[in-house]
Parts: structure tokens; C-alpha cells; sequence
């Protein structure tokens, strides 16, 4: 049972971070159709930033976030306007391209800037482990569930009450209604590039305290692409609750598959839900999808 | 009809025959006899790396024509050609050395054991569109390449498996000239083919999928048989694709797939031209050779900046996206347009307009 | 209040949908604009509130100016500001969101954001049956309920003029005349001008002050609305009186007439 | 008119490539004097997935290269030294392959990883170009399979052997258990079965096997199902991002199994990134570490010195890089030693064959190649991190 047990809450924790990143993801998807396959490089460099500011002024953690999320919003605006803007009627495999051309535009750009190393975050939170009964958690997954759940509640209520919540909600159901609204399509994207971009540097932060951050971070953007599709592209919800499941199935199948295929499933489990997802049921367990019309 | 200059101005055709032949103008009868004499007489002049190169790009354009075939012309998007190269290699493997069959029988059933598990995994296109079936080969690319490491009986697993340059007679083609031939005689075929098939029933079949399958459906088109029988096309090309490039490397192993690849044939296609042949192999020459001409650019800087030398694959990782996102921002109907629009102006030339 | 002068429109650089198109809305006024399939009406409508170019369009020649103003080359939400709004053909609610963040929508633009639940309640006093759908998502509204929303959630922008562009399309008939009825009693209760298109010629005249009628991307008729009432040819042509035979007549007749200008 | 600069900027590329191309035919003939010329290619990983331990052992190459050249080089040999970063892409190594073979005309190639190593190891069979990586994989000793690969250290296989064997002679209490930590690729893979052979020769139990994905964020189901056989030793054929994980999870799960690494997991880089974490962590030494006192740092420090570095810039990567362009170099000497004309890769290898009993001076195990045996040892040393370092508890040594 105990096996049982840590087995979930591993998942658990572990399927924040995962719910975390797939929010980028959809956060994106919804107002723009378009998935962010450079959502990884995003990740990265908020990491790179955050750790850049920490070691190198000695400024407090929670400052060198805010300055990381300053700088986040700064690319997720000139990402929007470079490069999604002057390709808003493109058809769907130019965008698709366009954001994987993009992540080996950002991923290079980070590799001539940062190097090849990988670095360790400064200590911020305590690496003594905490003990629930027999079940252990590290603080720091402590903290990225409690981070998963706070923007959960911000985004929902953000969503459902504030103005420019609610001028996305109508951008990402029909733009053109939303433009005679006299809300400005522009704006909305631009801002929801800065927030996805932002949502990713708080991910690449939380990842670079359990990982350290390195090139190799940037394949979480794939990794957590089995969570959208599971939740739904367009669900905010589906996101984090498809991260949360995702990360349960991922350490089940490595707990008890593992042991009998020998190994390497715990990788590859996703990508067969995904598989068995859009056979079953396209849309993900959350997602709204649509009727076409001729 | 002559003109008062006593010369046509304009390709008139009086049959339909005509109209449909291949070479339909003269010009286009010259330029084929040049490019064949080109593609042939090339290894006389060239260096023997130069040859080496052309061998990776025009095996590239036979795979990147198979992807067009499937995205560009039936608007069907696919991350998973990596894993189908996989697939092509690994066949052509398993049948040469495990097996015992000669190259020649082995390279068409590579083609077609690629074909059959690219339509297999094309049946899915039916319900997926757009992103979703992009996901969809996403991860087939992942399941695929877990099989190949895993099923080790017959893949011999992460290690990969050796395989020999063929053979004619006693001649082995080990040398980088015979297997540009093999390559080259297999990369005319491929073109010849794709050209043929964009003007035939199938290849019209295709662009109406592409342009709206519900229409085409409605219109009579066989939308399952269409959608799975451009995945196996595809597929059969990338099949053949991935063998030939396994021969010349003469080994494979599930490094030689992953997702970086899929992503370089994609761009291929994005930077030649969705939906044109031409332009499949326009965008494969381009990628193959990108990182080569940063080479020597970087070579050339070197004196300036010295530390560039040290960090030249970011900067390809880095010139790579930036391209990809320049064509489609500036140049959307890729390399192929461009060679349209400079052949139409030098055509019109001096009379612009 | 509203002026289109001469307006030329063209979509993709080179259909030409306006061919120097004119009209005037003055303060407080409801003004219909009435005409056959494809004759430039949501063209019109489009190029008043900056739409045009969501779909490939442009004005080309001609201005539309509003109180004094030039809207030529406003964005649309600079547009919406400056008090006109675009109810769209088709009613465009989103479908997602429920009535009443369909109204919050609408009043994107406005500043007061405090008076809001004040002038939702006020939209629900015009059409009472939102207030019963208020948590709904839009998308499973009926047709005439999402016309209501549509107009509703117009004025939610307070806005001078108002564009409605067929809020009689695909909707049944006993509705339509309610629809017709509460925007009449819009425009009088708020003093919005109203400038609204429709094929459904009857209806629109029975509310409206002045008519134009519109064929080929400009008008070819206009007048007070007892006087376009009376005229022959539109009730021929436009409100299905008259025979068969009669109509094709002098359509044929009056589209020779019109040409010679 | 945009698009006709970018027409115009395609065309001056492809212009580039073409000028390029016909160029390089030209170079190669007319060295200086009477020196019998050599040409060496490096196949380094700089920014690929192995960058962290790729980019030192590449400039420990550089360095070797750089100092043999200040201190005047061989008399009579005229080395020419290219690297290039291939970035772990297998298609970026083919083409940087051929560049080498038919461009420069390179007659030895010093690799890495298994990837490339792999992937070219048929070619260079057959091209005859004797390529030297730090993919110590057992199956390279296979000369039917792999007539002209090298390695300088002992295999991941021998490695494993060693590992075995000190375990069985230095456990105390019951017969030694023992899992393995590996990931799904060719590298992760390559000594696990011959581990699990040699086990149960000599009588070790080998009670677990657990894969772990080279970018794994978590290792805990792993590690839970590791410890439901409870093993007294862990042995771990990882890069240091996944040995970190493995550690961290261990720690957290308070799991009490003694870890012991293959080399790659070993090195200062898996102390940066796992902290005290490493504390009492076990691992396979290949070569020297930068601070020890050994005889052959002697004329690595005179380099460090010329260049402004000193032994904290560099690590057991870069002594790794060094001590591999050494034994090529000692390979091209025999090479150029036995033949007066040109120098092609069937002399190099010949050279390299020709290597007995290489002192490296303590940098390393001593090195010696045969016709048989392109591996060039069998021995390793254990250690130990004590206070954040690496310090070495055993002598040189072999399994047999």
C-alpha cells in the first residue's frame, strides 16, 4: 500500500510541473489556434534567466523571479509580434513550422549564450525531505503543486470575471466578433504570448531547482504534449488535471509495467495515450473542438 | 497560328495529349536533356565530396517528395517521417542481412513494408485534422522507435544493425560515384513518378482532400481510400528513402531517427514549396546544404571572430529556425515560387509587364 | 451624424464589392438599408465600422466620416470607441461564454465600468427572456435568442450609432417582428441611431425613418420610407406584392432605367 | 518589395555553396618542406545532448594538439588538427564524415560518443580510417564488426567487470546484491549484459534492473521498485543529469543502496550538479583527475601555465581528451616511422597497432593495441567523493 501510495503522490507532484507547462500550451491554443512547439525553449530560458539573475546579483529569490517574469512578458510580446502576427491567416502546418522553427532559433540562441553546461539553482527551498506519515515529498515539488494549484485558481478566476480575461474567452471563440466588440485582437494575443511565456518561466524555475537547468530542459515542451492532448487543447482545467494524470499513469505504468516489459515504458506511456486519445476521442478529455462546416 | 514574326509566341497544343505530356513545351524538353546530362556527367567535374554531398541531398529530395506528397498535396501534416525512414532502413536491414535477400529485392520491399505501416497509421487521418493529426504522428514517431529499441530479436535493439553496399555481380558499389548513380536513378524515377501523379486522377483526388475533405467527399472522392493511399505513397518514397540512405551509411540504429529529422524533411518541404515536387527537391538540397555553406561562411569569419568555430552548431540550430521563419513570413510558396517568379520575369524580360 | 461618401470598396485587391456608395444617418434617426443578395449591403455595414479588413478588404476611394470624424484607416476597436458598433450578420455571439459575460464583452471599450451590472439589467428589461438564459453558454441559445443577445449585447457599448446588419436572418417570423419592435423602442428610449441592413424589406420599413436601396454596390433609390412604401417598384421588387410576372418586368425595366446615369 | 531581397540574399547562398564546393578540390597538395603530412578530424560534441562532458574532452584534444605544436611538434610530421561539432545529430556527423574523408583527406578521426562512433563504424571499415572515441562499448572489440575502431580506456563491459569484482571482494556480511541503472540507449545498453554474465561467473547476484530515461525528471517509481529487492549496490551507466536524479530520489526516498557509476557518470561535473548529494558516492576513475600528482600533469601544467589556466580550469574529461589525442599522435608517429610516403589511415592503424605499454604517465592506465585488441586497457581505478571530491580508493587495475 505504502508503495502504492508514494507511487501516487510522485505522480502527483510530478504531474504539476507537467500541468504547469501544458498550461503555456493551451493558454496559446485558446486564443490563437496555434500550439507552441517552442513552448520548451520557453521553459528554458526562463530557467537560464531566473538562475542568470540569482547567481550573478545576489538578489532574493522571489525578486530575481519577478525580474525573470518582466523579462518573460518581453519575449512572449516580441515573439507574438515577430513572428505569429505577420503569419495570423497562414494555414495550420506554417504555424506548426513556424514555432518549431522558433524553438531551433531560441534553442541556438540559448546554447550561444548560456553554453552547454548544466548549472544548479542556488539553494531556495530546503532539500530535506518532507515526511507525511510514510509517504515522503521534496519541498521543492511541494512547492510547484501549491504554484499549480494557486494559478489554477488565478486563471480560472481570471477567465471568468476580470475584462481581459473575458476579451480572450471571446478572441479565442471568434475573433471577428471580438474585433466589432472593439476589443483589440492584437493586444489580446500579444498579452497572451506574454502570459503563456510567463506561466513557462515559473516551470523552467521550478524544474531547474529539482534538475539544474541544461539544453536538456527544453524537452519537457514534448514531454508534456501528451497532457495537452489528454486535457484538451483548449481546457485550462483539462490541462492541469490531464499534467495530474499524466504524471500518475506515467509512475503506475513505471511502478507496476515497468517491472514485467523490462523497463522504458514509463517514457512512452504518454504517447500511446495520446495514440489511443485521438482514436477514442480527439478532443481530449476536456476540450470543446467543434463541428466543421463545408 | 504563326505570328508575324513567323514564330509562336506561347505553347499552343491541339490535343489533349498534348496538353497532358510531360515535356508539353520545348523549352521544357531542352532544360529535361540538360538536367539529365547534368545529374549524369556531374561526377566527371566534381570532387568525390562534392558527390558525397549531391548523394545525402537528392536522397533527401526522394523523402522529402514523399512528404510532400502527404502534407503539400494532401494537406495531411506528418511529424512521424523520421520514424518511417526508421522504418525503410530497418526493413532494408532485416531483409539484407538478417534475411539474405539481394539490395535489389530488398530496396522495393522496403518501399512497400513502409507503405503498408505509413497507411496503417494513416487510417487515424480520417477523424484527426490539422494539429491533432500532427500530434497523432508525433507520436508515432515515439511508439515507432520504441518498437525498433525494443523488438531486439529482430532489430537487434538499441545497437543497431550493419548492412553492405549492394551489389551488381561482383561490382559492389562502394565507392561514393556508383552509389550517386544508384541514388541519382532512383531520385529521376521518384521525380518522374510524383510529376505523373499530380496530374492524374489520384493527384487530383489529393488537392481536393487538401483543399476541403468534406467537399471532396460530397464531390464522390473516397475520402478513406484517398487519405490512407496518400500515406502509403508517402510512405513508400520515405521507405525507399530510408533504405538507400541505410546502405550508404551501412548501418542503422534508432539514433539515426529521431524527431530532428522529421522536423528537417519538414522543412524541406516549407522552404521548396508545399505541394510542388520541384520544390521538394529545391527544399531538400537547401537544408542538406545549410549547414555546409554556415561551414564555410563561419570558416571565412573565423579570422574575425574566433570563437565562433566553437559554437557553429548553435548557430545553425539558430540559422536553421531563423530561415524556417523567414520563408514563411516573406516567402510562404518556398524556393519553387521564387524559381517561378525569377523564370516568369526573365521569360518577360525586358517586357516586365 | 454619419456620412458615406462615395465609398469605394475592394476585397483581395480586386473584387470590387463598393462602386461609390453614399448615404447619411442623421442623430436619432433609424435608416434602412435594403437590397438584393450580394448587392454591397454588408460591405457597407463593414466599411463603416472597419471590419473590412478582418476579410481581405479595403476602401479604396471615399470616405466615411462620423460626427465630423474620418474613419478612414481606424482600427475597429478605435471605432467602437468613437461610438459606433457593429452588430454582425449572423449574430457572432460566442458561443462559450455565457450571456450575460457576452454582455461584459460588449462593454470592452467602456470605461464606467461600474454602471455595467446597471445597463445589463437594463438589456434584460428590453429582452426578458435573456434574463432567464443568463448562465447559459450562447452557443445553445435558439436563433432569435442569440439576435436578442447580439443587440443586446451592442448596446452594451453605448453606442451612438447602431449597425445591425439581417437580425431577421434565420429566424422565425413572429420573432422577427418582437426583434423589430424592441429595436424600435431602442431608438427611442436611448436616442441611438440606428442604421440598419436587411433583406427583409417589410419589416425594416415598418420601423424606419428613411430607406436606401442598394444593387451593384451602390444605391439606386432612396427616400422617406412612406414615399418608398408607395413606389412601385419597390413593392414589386422588394416586398412581394404584385404578380410574377410583373416583378421580372420591371426589374428588367428599372435595371435598364438605373444604368443610364 | 521584400521579397526580392530575400530572393536575392537565396541566390547569393546558393552562389556561396556552389563557389565552395568546386573550391575545395584545390587544397591538399604543396605542404611545407619535406614533412610527411597527416591530417587528424575531430568529431566533437559542443552543443549537442552530450555537451557537458563533450565540449572538455574535445578541448583537451585542442589543448594536446596546441601544445605539441608550441613545444616545436614531431620532427618530420606535419600535423594538422580540425574539429568540428556535430551536436550528438547522426545526420550532422555523416555529413561532417564525408567532409573529413573526402575534403581534407583525414586520416584518423578521433570520435565520441556512441552515437556517431556507431553510426560510422562501418564506413570507416571501409574507408580505412582508424577512428578513436570515448564510446568505450564492448561490441567495438568485435574486429569482424569493427576492424578500425579504437578506444584508449577500459570498455563500459570491463568497467562493470571491475566494479563486480571489487564488490564481491570488499562486502561485508552475506552475499553482495546488486541492481542496474541504465537508460534505453546503445550507450546505456552496451556493458548491461555482459555485467550480468560475468555476475553470475563469479557468484554475484544481480537482483534488479531499472531503465532511466537520460532526461528523466524523476526516477522515484524506479527507485521504489529497485528497493522492493533491496540491493547492497546500484550501478549506474548514466550521463551526470540522470545519475543526479538517481541520487536525488535515492536520497529522498531514503533509499541506503551503495551507488557505484560507470565512467560517464563520473567526473567534478556530477559534484556541480549533484551537491552533497555525491557525498560517498562510488565511481569508475578512467584517467587522472586535474589535481592529482602524477608524472604526466608535468607537461599538461607547463601548457595550463602558457595558456593562464591552472588544473581547477579543466577536469578528468579534459585529461580523457588529452590523453586520447596522445595516443593518437603516438599511433601516427609509428605510422610515420614505417612509411616514407604519404601517411593513409591503413598506416595510422598499423601505428596505433603498433603502441605497447604506453606510459601515460599515471594520466591514465598504460595503453597497448594489438591486431586483436583495438581496446587499449582493461584496468580502472575506483573512487570515492569525500568533502566534494573525487578521490581514488583503489590502484590501476583489471578484473582477471
Amino acid at each position: 500500500m505504502d508503495f502504492f501510495l508514494q507511487i501516487l503522490v510522485t505522480g502527483i507532484v510530478v504531474g504539476s510541473i507537467y500541468g504547469l507547462v501544458a498550461l503555456g500550451f493551451v493558454l496559446i491554443y485558446r486564443s490563437s489556434d496555434v500550439l507552441n512547439l517552442a513552448n520548451g525553449e520557453f521553459v528554458l530560458i526562463g530557467g537560464y534567466v531566473c538562475l542568470t539573475i540569482m547567481t550573478a546579483s545576489n538578489l532574493p529569490f522571489i525578486v530575481a523571479l519577478l525580474i525573470t517574469l518582466v523579462i518573460s512578458v518581453l519575449l512572449g510580446f516580441s515573439v507574438e509580434r515577430l513572428v505569429i502576427r505577420p503569419l495570423k491567416n497562414a494555414p495550420v502546418i506554417s504555424i506548426i513550422m513556424a514555432t518549431i522553427g522558433l524553438a531551433s532559433l531560441l534553442g541556438g540562441l540559448v546554447h550561444m549564450v548560456w553554453g552547454h553546461r548544466t548549472r544548479t539553482f542556488p539553494q531556495v527551498f530546503p532539500s530535506e525531505p518532507i515526511h507525511f506519515g510514510g509517504l515522503i515529498i521534496t519541498p521543492v515539488y511541494l512547492w510547484s503543486f501549491i504554484t499549480v494549484l494557486v494559478l489554477l485558481v488565478t486563471f480560472t478566476l481570471f477567465f471568468k470575471f476580470s475584462k481581459m480575461g473575458i476579451a480572450m474567452r471571446a478572441v479565442a471563440d471568434d475573433a471577428k466578433a471580438a474585433m466589432s466588440m472593439g476589443i483589440s485582437v492584437k493586444n489580446v494575443l500579444a498579452v497572451t504570448w506574454a502570459i503563456a511565456a510567463v506561466v513557462a518561466a515559473i516551470g523552467g524555475t521550478l524544474l531547474g531547482m529539482i534538475n539544474g537547468v541544461g539544453p536538456i530542459m527544453a524537452t519537457i515542451g514534448l514531454t508534456v504534449l501528451p497532457v495537452v492532448i489528454l486535457g484538451g487543447l483548449d481546457s485550462i482545467g483539462g490541462a492541469i488535471i490531464g499534467g495530474f494524470l499524466i504524471g500518475i499513469i506515467q509512475n503506475l505504468a513505471g511502478g507496476y509495467l515497468d517491472p514485467m516489459v523490462g523497463g522504458g515504458l514509463k517514457e512512452v506511456v504518454p504517447f500511446i495515450i495520446v495514440l489511443l486519445i485521438l482514436l477514442l476521442k480527439p478532443y481530449g478529455l476536456f476540450g470543446k473542438g467543434g463541428a466543421e462546416r463545408v | 497560328m504563326k505570328s508575324i514574326l513567323g514564330k509562336n509566341l506561347g505553347n499552343y497544343r491541339t490535343s489533349y495529349r498534348a496538353d497532358m505530356a510531360l515535356l508539353n513545351s520545348r523549352n521544357k524538353k531542352i532544360g529535361m536533356v540538360i538536367l539529365l546530362l547534368v545529374i549524369f556527367l556531374l561526377p566527371m567535374f566534381a570532387s568525390n565530396y562534392f558527390i558525397g554531398l549531391m548523394t545525402l541531398c537528392i536522397i533527401s529530395s526522394i523523402g522529402a517528395i514523399g512528404l510532400n506528397i502527404l502534407t503539400g498535396f494532401t494537406g495531411q501534416i506528418s511529424i512521424g517521417v523520421g520514424a518511417f525512414l526508421g522504418v525503410g532502413g530497418y526493413a532494408s536491414a532485416i531483409l539484407t542481412t538478417s534475411m539474405g535477400y539481394s539490395f535489389w529485392i530488398a530496396l522495393p520491399l522496403a518501399g512497400i513494408i513502409t507503405a503498408i505501416i505509413g497507411g496503417l497509421f494513416g487510417i487515424p487521418s480520417l477523424r484527426l485534422k490539422g494539429l491533432y493529426l500532427a500530434i497523432a504522428t508525433l507520436a508515432a514517431q515515439f511508439v515507432i522507435l520504441f518498437i525498433i529499441r525494443r523488438w531486439v530479436s529482430l532489430t537487434n535493439g538499441t545497437s543497431g544493425m550493419v548492412l553492405q553496399r549492394p551489389t551488381i555481380g561482383d561490382f559492389a558499389l562502394s565507392s561514393n560515384t556508383s552509389y550517386y548513380y544508384l541514388s541519382a536513378i532512383a531520385f529521376l524515377l521518384s521525380a518522374f513518378y510524383a510529376i505523373n501523379l499530380v496530374r492524374s486522377r489520384t493527384g487530383r483526388a489529393f488537392f481536393a482532400v487538401r483543399d476541403r475533405d468534406m467537399a471532396a467527399q460530397i464531390m464522390g472522392i473516397n475520402l478513406f481510400k484517398y487519405k490512407v493511399m496518400a500515406f502509403a505513397i508517402s510512405s513508400f518514397f520515405i521507405g525507399i528513402a530510408g533504405s538507400l540512405l541505410a546502405h550508404y551509411t551501412m548501418i542503422v540504429s534508432p539514433e539515426f531517427y529521431e524527431i530532428n529529422v522529421s522536423i528537417q524533411y519538414l522543412a524541406m518541404i516549407l522552404i521548396g514549396g508545399l505541394g510542388s515536387v520541384f520544390g521538394s527537391i529545391l527544399g531538400a538540397f537547401f537544408i542538406t546544404l545549410l549547414p555546409v555553406v554556415l561551414n564555410i561562411i563561419v570558416g571565412s569569419l573565423s579570422g574575425i571572430l574566433t570563437d565562433l568555430s566553437h559554437i557553429l552548431s548553435a548557430f545553425e540550430e539558430f540559422v536553421f529556425g531563423a530561415v524556417i521563419i523567414l520563408f514563411l513570413i516573406f516567402e510562404p510558396g518556398g524556393l519553387a515560387h521564387m524559381w517561378s517568379n525569377t523564370v516568369n520575369y526573365f521569360k518577360k524580360w525586358p517586357f516586365s509587364y | 451624424m454619419l456620412k458615406v461618401n462615395n465609398v469605394e470598396a475592394v476585397y483581395s485587391k480586386m473584387i470590387l464589392a463598393l462602386r461609390g456608395m453614399s448615404l447619411e444617418v442623421p442623430k436619432g434617426k433609424i435608416i434602412a438599408l435594403l437590397g438584393s443578395n450580394g448587392a454591397g449591403k454588408s460591405t457597407t455595414l463593414q466599411s463603416i465600422s472597419g471590419l473590412l479588413s478582418s476579410d481581405g478588404g479595403q476602401i479604396t476611394d471615399g470616405t466615411v466620416e462620423f460626427e465630423g470624424e474620418t474613419l478612414n484607416g481606424k482600427s475597429p476597436d478605435a471605432i467602437v470607441k468613437s461610438g459606433i458598433f457593429h452588430c454582425m450578420e449572423g449574430r457572432h455571439v460566442f458561443p462559450h461564454l455565457t450571456v450575460e459575460e457576452n454582455l461584459t464583452a460588449g462593454a470592452y471599450t467602456r470605461k464606467d465600468r461600474r454602471n455595467i451590472q446597471k445597463d445589463i439589467d437594463k438589456i434584460y428589461g428590453y429582452f426578458p427572456k435573456l434574463r432567464d438564459l443568463k448562465k447559459r453558454p450562447a452557443g445553445l441559445l435558439s436563433g432569435g435568442e442569440q439576435q436578442m443577445l447580439a443587440i443586446g449585447r451592442g448596446l452594451m457599448a453605448k453606442p451612438k450609432l447602431l449597425l445591425l446588419d439581417e437580425p431577421s436572418l434565420g429566424i422565425a417570423p413572429l420573432l422577427v417582428e418582437e426583434i423589430f419592435e424592441n429595436i424600435k423602442q431602442i431608438n427611442e428610449e436611448e436616442g441611438t441611431s440606428i442604421l440598419v441592413v436587411e433583406q427583409n424589406a417589410n419589416v425594416a420599413l415598418k420601423i424606419a425613418d428613411y430607406g436606401y436601396i442598394m444593387e451593384n454596390g451602390r444605391v439606386v433609390m432612396q427616400g422617406e420610407v412612406d414615399r418608398l412604401l408607395e413606389d412601385d417598384e419597390v413593392q414589386n421588387h422588394y416586398l412581394g406584392i404584385g404578380t410574377e410576372e410583373d416583378q421580372k418586368e420591371v426589374v428588367y425595366k428599372s435595371k435598364q432605367e438605373r444604368m443610364v446615369w | 518589395m521584400k521579397s526580392k531581397k530575400f530572393l536575392s540574399l537565396i541566390i547569393g547562398l546558393v552562389v556561396l555553396v556552389f563557389m565552395a564546393a568546386c573550391g575545395d578540390d584545390a587544397d591538399g597538395s604543396g605542404g611545407s618542406g619535406d614533412d610527411q603530412e597527416v591530417t587528424i578530424g575531430t568529431l566533437a560534441d559542443i552543443t549537442g545532448a552530450t555537451g557537458d562532458t563533450g565540449t572538455p574532452y574535445s578541448e583537451g584534444q585542442d589543448h594536446f594538439f596546441e601544445y605539441l605544436e608550441s613545444t616545436g611538434g614531431i620532427d618530420g610530421l606535419d600535423i594538422t588538427h580540425l574539429s568540428e561539432d556535430y551536436a550528438y545529430e547522426i545526420s550532422d556527423a555523416q555529413r561532417i564524415y564525408q567532409q573529413y574523408r573526402d575534403r581534407d583527406g583525414v586520416s584518423a578521426i578521433l570520435g565520441w560518443g556512441t552515437g556517431d562512433t556507431e553510426a560510422l563504424r562501418q564506413q570507416v571499415a571501409s574507408d580505412q580510417i582508424p577512428f578513436m572515441s570515448a564510446s568505450y562499448s564492448e561490441n567495438l572489440k568485435d574486429l569482424d564488426e569493427s576492424p578500425y575502431n579504437f578506444f584508449v580506456a577500459a570498455s563500459y563491459s570491463d568497467q562493470g567487470r571491475m566494479v563486480l569484482e571489487w564488490i564481491k571482494d570488499n562486502h561485508e556480511g552475506g552475499d553482495p546484491t546488486v541492481a542496474l541503472l541504465y537508460n534505453d540507449t546503445g550507450f546505456g545498453r552496451s556493458p548491461i549484459d555482459d555485467i550480468k554474465d560475468y555476475a553470475e561467473e563469479i557468484g554475484v547476484e544481480i537482483v534488479d534492473e531499472q531503465i532511466i530515461d537520460l532526461a528523466a525528471t524523476d526516477a522515484q517509481s524506479q527507485l521504489l521498485n529497485m528497493e522492493e529487492h533491496d540491493p547492497d549496490y546500484g550501478i549506474i551507466q548514466q550521463t551526470w543529469a540522470a545519475t543526479t536524479t538517481i541520487l536525488r530520489d535515492a536520497d529522498t526516498l531514503d533509499i541506503d543502496t551503495q551507488f557505484i557509476g560507470l565512467n560517464q557518470a563520473v567526473g567534478e561535473g556530477l559534484i556541480d550538479q549533484a551537491g552533497d548529494l555525491s557525498e560517498g558516492f562510488m565511481g569508475v576513475l578512467t584517467h587522472a583527475l586535474p589535481y592529482e600528482d602524477v608524472p604526466g600533469m608535468d607537461e599538461y601544467i607547463e601548457y595550463l601555465d602558457s595558456q593562464d589556466m591552472t588544473v581547477d580550469d579543466i577536469n578528468m574529461q579534459h585529461v580523457a581528451g588529452w590523453v586520447v589525442a596522445k595516443v593518437m599522435v603516438e599511433g601516427v608517429k609509428n605510422a610515420a616511422d614505417s612509411t616514407d610516403g604519404e601517411i593513409t589511415g591503413e598506416d595510422v592503424l598499423a601505428g596505433l597497432e603498433a603502441i605497447e605499454d604506453l606510459d601515460l604517465g599515471g594520466l591514465a592506465a598504460p595503453v597497448t593495441f594489438t591486431d586483436e585488441l583495438h581496446a587499449g586497457t582493461e584496468e580502472i581505478r575506483l573512487g570515492i567523493v569525500e568533502d566534494g571530491q573525487w578521490k581514488a580508493i583503489t590502484d590501476y587495475d583489471s578484473y582477471r
